[in-house]
């Protein structure tokens, strides 16, 4: 078996150095009957090559994205990775790391770390970020209950136009430790509303930018309503890309920043591992969940870097811990940071521009198809087409015809009729001008069928 | 030696990537265009690769050299596992492509979700959950919503002392309190207390098993049947389930539910701190409740229940974790990692561990002070009594093991005995590596003993930085970049 | 542009430090009307993702081996790298480092290379290596050249069984140096006839194991009858797995063997880069070209390892070197090494008996075809299979139904008649026992169609 | 920090492999089976990915810091090429299949040789060639076909006394004698003297340009007129052509033949030593002796000239110069690099390689001793005048610069100047990184100069291993690990 190193011969002479006879005899606390007797009922040992060939079965039953016109996003965006990312995570130095706990020898790791959180400060345009949380959704939710923390009140309010999984998650992680609403009917921004619930119990209100539906706000008003109570306005972004041409959160009074950052460094797989991110104001530093890193000396003087603000973690503080997260993105974290180096001021407003465009481009031309139209006011994009047939099955048609058109709402929202007839389509610098004539002319087809 | 910062490298101008150019269109964007600098440094290409490549060289990592991190299960991490997770078939896929089109992706699932519940014994499990401590989210909100579906309220999860941290602070989570068990002196918990302690208030138990001190909880499934006696249930972390796996079934010892860390036993790797995932096996009276989504058998192949419905089979659920459907990366590494090792290979991980282990423990307790008899598991803990009089401090004790090549062992935990220092050499260490490990810390001790207080006090001297103070970090602190005035 | 980092200020500023206006005055030399004043008509530069799409458009194109059932050998083989081989030559120390001439800071490349001189020495039974050259067909014809400066003498005789395409390039490299004849007809192997033509003037005798055919043979008469005129015996091992199951050269005597390291570590890539394997007997060190690691010590005693014996090379040596090779296969060396290292005595010689298994397998599949005989009297992995019609064409209609039989010795032998229905049919570890039953299904249908 | 060989860590029983189970079968391997131990060490996977993590992080490399080496191009290998080599429909693709079904790697071949013909204004080119020396011998050996077709029996090449060793050694092996051609004060070669040499026994002349000292032949033209009136040919060694791709063709200067190497100016990865790759170009009156096989457009689609045939396209051809058809591997990568770049950025690859070279030497020359008056091209030249009464040999200040970080210059090459130092920074470096190198020259040339010798008497002191015995390791060669009794 190739990952174990010890031969039978070793075995005998460490057994004989313990002073046992059997490896069985080291399990003896184990109870009698839980110790099995015979294997589990699973397959032996394959060769790699099998199991190459296993994962090959698998694969070869998905479509890949890469292999047919793609217009799916609703919080996960398949952007080009350059090579050179995925060269320097794969680095055993960083891959096979641990937590770097012990700084001396971690350097590596937390450099790049304080070198994410600056990226995370200055995209969202807040004053600090955290070392990353598991993705956007969990970081959402996490937003809502530092909020509870920072302001010592529990009721928070959810926009409309709230990924709606997002919305899911936060009543999940708060269930039993704060009040949720959401306000405005699903799909709608409707300010004044919102501002009519805040009030003093308030302790934050969640809001997204491009919102769900592709829709841009400016929420400058907002979080003066909610200062006003003081309540905190979070704000949710889901395509961090949205951030070299959209103003940021922070420019809009934001308070508490949370995002997936799985568009930068990060390919789609299905879903997982993202990177969420959270960021935030100094003041609330030591009410932020998760890892963070600052910099420091060495013994010599010398600039270093640590994990830091520790006694908010639940190894310090136990039942106390600002979260009970551990474990964050690291690796997906440090694919964040590399691409988005390689981009640089230049290059990530470059590919705003470019995934903007495109959008463009194809939301004219599927508002010119006869019975299909836009809805958005303003996208980034993503943008929210009405059919003139049921989505979902539209979706499934052009599946079958090598296109993948978008989500259809109706997955989202299943229970929802206004949504039946929507489809949510996402542009990114991927897509091809071929790739939009595709879906353009087999749309035609499905509307005229 | 020194690197900069990309910062003090690069500049706004310079940048890395080649991108199309983008032609004449309409901006929609509402209006809400970003104008201001964001302050963004680039660089080209050549200098990226080489600034995360030396940053890189100032890390430690499995691939350089043992990592004794107990509680962590720092083991080899393959090489396929990385090539499988990135064939454009599985990593090119998107969470919401219509089913149709990701029938592999579920079956993967699916078959993932075989092998942890034939592993565990267990009947059912949550796939979504993002690392340990989510899954014991996970675990703890399922025992909440069961305990509402039968309409009781009760507030207590109890704990022993030597419990992860995680532990409380996700019972906390729950909106529980948790009261400590305490230890035996033989490092378990202490069954009589624990008995004392149940009562109509306790929700469950949190347990690790194999515990934090490295041991066999002797009395588990008397534990399991007490707790369940007062109508509680039994949450095991399984943190260290590479101890046991393909050894001992959870389900056999009465677990009701247990997050299992595919980044520990089943080796996708630490990346410097995540990812990790952490699914969890649950017993029949918990799976009703399993957070949405997961995969079921539909009638044109592999299905996800997305939504907690009115009635179904998800009626129950206690709700979403995550939006899409968890940490497929992880999964398909973890799987990959399974499908190697298979049932043979996996009971081998765990004897290996645990030989390991005490081998480790039998070469050193002449010279280190073993906290309890053996034989441990797959760790073993030491205390500092041995350091006593010598003026090295344990914290002193493990930077000078950097020096010699090494990365310090887990050090203060778990905290029920007095300068812990927890040994995990996993399965994947050979006999000569160990042996090489043990000889540089019976060197170490040696150096102790013999009054050469400067080796340790000063450590590490040869990593790429010396002691750094932490203090000063967490007084005032500096979490960012800031362009100098 | 991303791989170069000067921006324009970065220009002006180089371009005032050094004195002149404009970059083209560094060009002064240049005679004026050579210089370019427009660029060259190919396209312009390219984002990384337009280049992936262009390569995918060549591959494509292409039928992958590992795609259908495959048997094509002749000096290349389909084995399976390890995962694990191809990420440590990926590292960029590795990848991104020169030859090493300044061995204190290059010891990672040197030692790997010590320890592939010590396993090519090794699985040839010789007692030294060199380290490495570019592939075999070129190694067989420096082998040829050594025996010349070893013995003094110019006429080389090449065996009928050796690789077609080595005779060629033996032919061509040695065209002005040496005599060189092919005795016994092509296909064949008599060794009373090959030792008739060993005379005082033979520098070498040249032959091949196993043969391109596939037979297996034992050289030590030969190898008695060459020493007995001081000639040498070279020995070419075009298949380095089967010497985990073939008597090596080295014990029948060679004075030198050659060898194809493909196998090893190393993919198809369609030809190229491969690595040569040359070992010799220690008192050739001398005359043996290419360059050779050595084990030396350090200012502090310490073990170390250099690259040595330069004084054979053209950088002394000038028009009286060794050899004019110069760079060698350096990342194909490593790679071999890595996967020889991974196999040890254990899995080497378990791949090689499974290579020989399968084969075997499907040698008597084949054989019970009516109208098909396998022509061996002897084989390691690959045979020769006689057809009831052409080789080519088959070959060509089988691949149309993807599955890719072979070679047709008429490819490498178009004016020989004797070769038209004959195909050289190879089975590594990677062919499954499907694969090997739509070969035969096929063929039956083939051959009674 | 000491890593032992393989030998010393694994042993005969260990394996790093799973491979399927051999059934029964009956041997057919003649008799000839080996029955002795072949003395092989394995390493399990873990072990072995240790291993040789730890020794490559014993080698400096172009991804830690600038690689200045004259006359190697030691520039930026992007990863993009590593990926689309590793293509299966690229990488998994056998020579000897049917061409039918490598449609797309024979077009893949033609637009690389387009691409070269178009760069270098020349109307043929060789590709099988494996590295620059393999390129060489292709040249000549397509001179010496063409003369031997025209019935003349030329003896003689010419080379210039800075001609890189292979251009001798080269020769040798067509058969050649070499007459060495003188240099001017100026670094060029000696026109007159030149002319002088030419007569009816000059098969041609091998000329390096731009040349080994840095610099551009300006009489070329003449030069190449010259040899063509005596009814020779001109082999241009094409080593320096980073310095001048995309702003000069040889075609244009009066090549007959050149090597590329693809590793140079290409960028394909160096490897510690190879694979390297040479392709030649071919004027009109050297192409019809181009090697096989080569590319040809067919009538459905590519197709393959294989043999050497006594009609048809390949009659005059010179032969076969490897099995299959070249390094594919090293062309994918180099048209990759090459599409990357475009007509506009190989241009710019020029210039900025010129510019880096000609700002180090404007940078250094008020320190240390360039040997000929600039503009240089890619690489400047310096000797050892200015460590005259320093006591410190050329030798040893090289080794010095270890110790500051950088891998060495190229030394003691070009023989025309007294303890050369050949600096080639490329065009993938930054400013920054090109004035901290500068800035570390400086302090090393102020330390020489204030008498600081132990500075490099000893160096490196901060390498993995101190300065090595050549001298010990060519007098009594160990070649291999042997058992120690």
């Amino acid at each position: 078996m190739r990952y174990l190193p010890l031969s039978q011969t070793d075995r005998e002479a460490m057994l004989a150095k313990i002073g046992v006879s059997h490896v069985n005899d080291l399990f003896k606390d184990v109870p009698r009957d839980a110790l099995l007797k015979e294997h589990v009922d699973l397959p032996t040992h394959m060769s790699e090559m099998e199991v190459e060939r296993e994962f090959n079965g698998f694969a070869n039953k998905n479509v890949p994205a890469g292999s047919v016109p793609f217009f799916v996003g609703a919080g996960a965006y398949r952007h080009y990775v350059p090579s050179s990312v995925d060269h320097l995570i794969q680095r055993g130095e960083f891959l096979t790391a641990y937590t770097p706990y012990q700084p001396e020898i971690s350097q590596g790791t937390l450099q790049a770390l304080y070198e994410f959180q600056t990226q995370v400060a200055q995209i969202t345009g807040m004053e600090v970020s955290n070392a990353s949380m598991y993705d956007g959704s969990t970081a959402c939710g996490e937003a809502v209950l530092m909020a509870r923390r920072a302001t010592r009140k529990k009721k928070a309010i959810l926009s409309g136009t709230l990924n709606p999984q997002y919305v899911e998650v936060v009543r999940t992680v708060t269930k039993y430790t704060d009040d949720v609403a959401v306000v405005n009917p699903v799909g709608t921004y409707f300010l004044d509303d919102l501002i009519a619930q805040i009030d003093d119990e308030t302790s934050c209100v969640v809001v997204q930018n491009p919102d769900f539906f592709g829709n841009i706000q400016d929420y400058t008003k907002l979080a003066e309503a909610a200062h006003a109570k003081k309540a905190l306005l979070v704000v949710v972004v889901t395509e961090v890309v949205s951030l070299g041409a959209v103003r940021s959160p922070g420019s809009m009074g934001a308070d508490i920043v949370v995002g997936e950052g799985q568009s930068i460094g990060n390919g789609l797989t299905f879903g997982g591992p993202y990177v969420g991110l959270l960021a935030t104001r100094q003041k609330f530093v030591r009410t932020m969940p998760g890892r963070v890193c600052g910099e420091t000396v060495d013994a010599d003087g010398k600039r270093g870097f640590v994990l830091t603000l520790s006694t908010r973690e639940q190894h310090i503080r136990r039942e106390k811990a600002t979260s009970n997260i551990c474990t964050n993105a690291g690796l997906c974290t440090l694919a964040f940071t590399i691409h988005m180096t390689l981009l640089g001021e230049k290059g990530f407003r470059h590919l705003a521009q470019l995934n903007h465009a495109k959008a463009v481009t194809l939301a004219d031309k599927l508002d010119a198809i006869d019975g299909v139209s836009v809805l958005n006011d303003s996208f980034f994009n993503e943008f929210t087409v009405s059919l003139p047939m049921g989505a979902a099955e539209a979706v499934e048609r052009l599946a079958d015809q090598d296109v993948i058109a978008g989500v259809p709402l109706s997955r989202l929202y299943p229970d929802n009729p206004d949504m039946t007839n929507k489809l949510l389509v996402a542009v990114t610098e991927t897509v091809t001008e071929d790739d939009m004539d595709r879906l353009v002319a087999e749309l035609k087809e499905l509307a005229h069928a | 030696q020194e690197e900069l910062l990309i910062y003090e490298i690069g500049n706004s101008q310079t940048c890395g990537v080649d991108l199309e150019e983008v032609g004449e269109f309409k901006n929609r964007l509402g209006g809400v265009t970003r104008d201001n600098e964001i302050g963004l440094a680039g660089l080209s290409e050549p200098e990226c690769m080489r600034h995360y490549t030396r940053l890189s060289r100032k890390n430690y990592a499995i691939d350089m050299g043992l990592y004794p991190l107990g509680s962590c299960t720092m083991k080899h991490n393959p090489r396929i596992n990385e090539k499988v997770v990135r064939l454009p078939g599985l990593g090119d896929i998107h969470p919401l492509q219509p089913v149709s089109t990701v029938q592999g992706a579920l079956d993967l699932m699916d078959t993932l979700a075989h092998w942890l519940k034939t592993l565990t014994g267990m009947p059912a499990v949550a796939m979504s959950p993002k690392a340990g401590a989510h899954g014991e989210l996970c675990g703890v909100m399922a025992i909440k919503a069961a305990l509402d579906k039968r309409g009781e309220n009760r507030t207590v999860i109890l704990a022993p002392e030597s419990a992860h941290g995680t532990n409380p602070a996700t019972a906390a989570l729950c909106g529980y309190k948790i009261k400590n068990i305490p230890s035996t002196k033989d490092g378990r918990v202490d069954l009589q207390a624990l008995k004392d302690a149940l009562g109509p208030d306790v929700a469950g138990i949190m347990l690790t098993n194999p515990n934090t001190c490295g041991l066999f909880e002797r009395d588990i499934i008397e534990i399991a049947d007490a707790v369940h006696a007062a109508g509680g249930y039994f949450y095991c972390d399984g943190a260290n389930f590479n101890a046991i796996v393909g050894k001992v079934r959870p389900g056999d010892l009465g677990v009701d539910a247990m997050h299992i860390n595919l980044h520990k036993t089943f080796s996708t790797p630490h990346g410097g701190g995540g990812p990790g995932a952490g699914p969890v096996v649950l017993s029949e009276a918990l799976a009703p409740f399993a957070p949405v989504p997961y995969v079921v058998h539909g009638e044109d192949g592999f299905d996800l229940v997305e939504h907690v419905t009115d009635d179904g089979c998800s009626k129950d659920s206690f709700g979403r974790m995550t939006a899409f459907h968890g940490q497929m990366g992880m999964n398909i590494r973890a799987l990959a990692f399974m499908m190697s090792h298979g049932t043979d290979g996996l009971a081998r991980v765990a004897e290996d561990s645990v030989l390991n282990a005490n081998y480790v423990m039998a070469s050193l307790s002449d010279v280190m002070t073993a906290s309890f008899d053996g034989p441990c598991m797959h760790e073993c803990l030491f205390d500092d009594r041995f350091l006593a009089d010598t003026g090295v401090a344990t914290l002193d004790f493990a930077k000078a093991m950097i020096d010699e090549g090494y990365h310090p062992m887990t050090m203060y935990f778990p905290l029920v005995v007095h300068g812990a220092m927890l040994i995990e050499p996993t399965e994947s260490e050979s006999k000569q590596s160990v042996d090489q490990f043990v000889g540089s810390l019976r060197h170490l001790v040696e150096q102790a003993k013999s009054g050469n207080k400067d080796l340790f006090s000063g450590a590490p001297y040869l990593a790429p930085r010396k002691r750094l103070d932490e203090t000063r970090a967490a007084r005032s602190p500096v979490l960012r970049w800031t362009k100098p005035e």
